[in-house]
């Protein structure tokens, strides 16, 4: 059975921001249509500074709590936006949900999803449905629990994770923005998807990817 | 093909402009130490008075720096390009604006900004100042009436931070502060048109596509999209658009009195705001509601934008004293 | 396709500004009845006073009327968009701004305002008003350093007219006045590079072209070609080629002190200046120039061009006094 | 032989402001490349409003040398620019070239076509050669005094000037600025025309046609 120490949890950060990096263009150009165009450089910014700040840690003296808090304050000073508030608050959330430990088994990785989706929920109280990030994490979130609960593994779990949040970020699509910046423009968000829910997808792929081994 | 920006690295941008603005204007401003997104009026904070702290993204410019000064903001917190900024500065703002008497915070009405600001807001508390605050919301054209609390704040800010930094000026009692910010707001409408978009230092590419012969009534000020989009019209046609609907909420009577903002989004010249603003004085004078004081210039931009909006701020006895008490702030004459 | 502007017919854009422009601020200024391209400041001409007259062409604003007001220019006449005003509107504006004591002409230098401007001189002998010209000068740019008499006037205006203005308000004798406005001049050096162009409101067409990577360096403030076009570089980069021209002229010594203008020909946003006055104050505090006083905006503009411009003015005892002198002028704070 | 009384001078105006119209854009265009853009607009604004000004006058009861200072006047108070007191200019010295005449015969028409170039020559001081309409003008007046005084008759005469306005014009492209806005150009204003020289063929063309029956 996998465990998660702190340094899988570090290099859980550079493959996020890697994968970001990468997607950065595709999400200022959705963030363009119906936001301020700067999804891509917020996600970037923020992932790029809280890898930095936690592959900075001495991963043999550091928890993993530590480390993501660490990564929480490093993501929301470099980046304020939207995106700060609730990723920083994720990670935070992460991090309470982890307390102690010194590695996570497969339980408390999915706690940790679980924890972050709900601290975006908490701190944006945003619904599933309102065009936000949340639709791409709330079902992932869910998606996990249930594939670990019956038995899945953390690999299949976070596969199912990765799945439901595409199928969520997909769906905002059809949606009308009640949440964030998109939500002034009625009817004319739909259509197009939401920055914050095609990032989650990344960010949700590369964590299954990196500590699914 | 990228965009031409005078810039040096696109990611730097925000702090070597915050460091251009410090050489230039060390008489108003001045940097808190170990924390260089926070902006503070040199003369402003001071016992008893209630601070103000404003803040919010970057590429508004002179909006929010230009209005930290003596009689108006004490601090401003400064987020990168059309981002809100994070917690820490504007705590750090919210402890060098406190007087002991309570600090209000302002700032326009966005998910980002309304997050990292309560968030700071709370951390105040901590440190045992209370904080209030009072949201910006005259974009009439982001949500409808009903939903005046969801709407957008823009170019209005100009007349809501005047009248609230007149308010803690004067040494008013928090409560009188925090009434007097939210009636500013209330008595406050912005519509914006744009015309072609900016584009951010960092990628150098245009923010938004609009074609070669439309323009957006409604878009915001960071580019996001507006009530409708149609073919370009007339000055007087446009003017007449926005004013229509500021006046269809405001319900103003003869004899009234307003103050008007004509303000360019960045690159449209004071050669087609002040024909604006010829339209708009004209039709202000049909309808017996007379001007008490008009500005006209990049009040409120977004970088380079195209485009302008139109503010009407009603006056009142109260409303127009805060708009006629002296300030002191870098970028521009206000009061 | 035609460029974007918000303006009804294009042939009457400058007569909507002007009407625009008096109903915005009506404390500082008028038309002179009976001459609509003459406006007059309310409180400056006086008995006895010298009397200040600017003007120039449209599309430079707030260029030239910004600078009308108590303890600046007295009167400007104004021209279609990028040309001279004709005699008769500048021979109002000498008769308006008489005080007795003469009246000094200050413009920039170009062949048709020296051409108008001259005439109107004439005119206004026979009508035994005295008038002296004071040209402005100072694109380094535009001419060689032995040919500065040939160099055109473009964003120095902003001291030279402060500094004249101040001597004329302080009732000052004509041979004064006259003195210090061309010291004025003499102590000021600007340059200007270029983005891409602005458009006349007539013809709504780009009125020069330029590559998409491409800056032009030295280029006046009508488009005008500069002294060599090249790729666009850093903000650093431009800074230093501006500054390094003007230090050449300008000779300056540890100690001395000046007074710097950063300017936007129209759509280059405050971020990118105040980022190049960043480099400008760092340079400066280099070489041991201490640094009075600085602007930074759209003072002097060419409608929606893209670029900037540097001034530097070398100050001494009373050319600082000039600067301080209190002023009152419409569009910005100047003193 | 040919006689002008003042209906045949308005009418000059009329073609010349037509001529000029037409020409509009191309003059603004190559004002663009050494000037400003907007010597088309100045020239169409003042032959314009000399136009207006000259055919609203009772042609019966006015001399042609007050057709022509009415010409001149509303000419400058339209425009400005370099071109209004140049024009003006030019126009003054023509009616005092004409004053006390009812109506002009082919030398008057001559002397008054070289009372305007030298004109514009008076005012702005340019030389042949400086790059200016001079250089279109000064060689136009002093072929059609070349051809009249050969008796080559006015139309012929007015040939003779436009081809000369022509070649000059065309000969600006060969020099370097020294007055005017394309002064600061040095090298640069080399391979371009003029644009006051361009316009000045076309203005002195439409008074060949208009003049020469
Ligand atoms: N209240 C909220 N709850 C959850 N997600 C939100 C909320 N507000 C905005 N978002 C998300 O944030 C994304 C935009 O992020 P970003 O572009 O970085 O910030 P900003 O809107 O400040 O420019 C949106 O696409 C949306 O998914
Ligand atoms: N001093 C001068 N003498 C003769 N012609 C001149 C002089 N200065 C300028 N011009 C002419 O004026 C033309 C430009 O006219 P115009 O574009 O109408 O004015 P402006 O330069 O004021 O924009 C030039 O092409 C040139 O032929
Ligand atoms: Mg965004
Ligand atoms: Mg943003
Ligand atoms: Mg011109
Ligand atoms: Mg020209």
């Amino acid at each position: 059975m996998t465990t998660i120490d702190t340094a899988r949890l570090a290099g859980m950060f550079t493959a996020i921001a890697d994968a970001i990096s990468t997607d950065k263009d595709r999400l200022c150009a959705l963030d363009g249509v119906i936001g301020d165009a700067d999804h891509g450089i917020a996600m970037e910014l923020g992932f790029s500074a809280a890898r930095d700040a936690v592959t900075a840690l001495d991963a043999g003296a550091t928890e993993p709590s530590t480390l993501l808090n660490m990564a929480a304050k490093s993501f929301l000073n470099a980046v304020g936006a939207s995106s700060g508030p609730l990723y920083a608050t994720a990670f935070m959330r992460g991090a309470a949900a982890v307390k102690g430990k010194t590695a996570l088994d497969e339980a408390d990785a999915v706690a940790m999803l679980q924890a972050m989706a709900k601290g975006i929920q908490d701190r944006g109280k945003a619904e599933v449905g309102e065009k936000t990030m949340i639709d791409a994490w709330a079902p992932a979130a869910e998606a996990a629990g249930e594939a670990l609960a019956a038995g899945k593994g953390l690999a299949v779990s976070l596969e199912a994770a990765a799945d439901a949040a595409r199928t969520g970020a997909e769906a905002t699509k059809t949606m009308i923005a009640a949440k964030g910046r998109a939500s002034r423009l009625g009817e004319r968000s739909l259509g197009h998807m939401d920055p914050g829910a095609a990032s989650a997808v990344t960010v949700i792929d590369a964590i299954r990817k990196s500590l699914a081994e | 093909m990228k965009t031409k920006k005078l810039i040096n690295d696109g990611g730097k941008a925000v702090d070597e402009m915050l460091a251009g603005i410090l050489a230039a204007h060390p008489r108003h401003l001045d940097a808190i130490p170990g924390s260089p997104r926070s902006i503070i009026s040199r003369d402003g904070p001071r016992p008893g008075k209630v601070g103000l702290v404003i803040g919010g993204g970057s590429g508004h410019e002179p909006t929010f720096l230009g209005f930290v000064g003596k009689g108006l903001a004490d601090a401003a917190a400064i987020g990168n390009v059309f981002a809100s900024p994070p917690p820490d500065p504007i705590l750090e703002c919210a402890k060098a604006a406190s007087g002991g008497a309570g600090v209000l915070f302002m700032y326009g009405n966005y998910a980002g900004d309304v997050m990292n600001f309560d968030m700071a807001a709370e951390m105040a508390a901590m440190d045992d100042i209370e904080v209030r605050t009072v949201l910006s919301t005259d974009d009439v054209a982001s949500a409808p009436r009903s939903e005046r609390h969801k709407r957008r704040g823009v170019a209005g800010n100009f007349f809501i931070f005047k009248a609230a930094g007149a308010a803690c000026d004067r040494m008013l009692s928090f409560d009188e502060c925090e009434r007097l910010a939210k009636k500013a707001n209330d008595h406050t409408f912005t519509m914006g048109v744009a015309l072609s978009p900016c584009s951010l230092p960092q990628t150098r590419r245009p923010n938004f596509e609009i074609g070669a012969d439309e323009m957006e009534i409604g878009m915001g000020i960071h580019g996001e999209p507006g009530v409708a989009r149609g073919p370009l019209k007339s000055a007087d046609e446009v003017t007449d658009e926005m004013l229509d609907r500021i006046l269809e909420e405001m319900t103003p009577s003869r004899g009234d009195r307003v103050a008007v903002l004509v303000n360019s989004l960045g690159s449209t010249p004071l050669m087609e705001l002040y024909i604006m603003n010829r339209r708009l004085s004209q039709r202000l004078a049909d309808i017996g509601v007379g001007v008490h004081a008009t500005w006209v210039g990049n009040y409120c931009t977004s970088l380079e934008m195209a485009g302008a909006s139109i503010t009407v701020h009603r006056l009142d006895g109260e409303l127009q004293a805060m708009l006629d008490h002296p300030c002191d702030c870098a970028m521009f004459r206000a009061g």
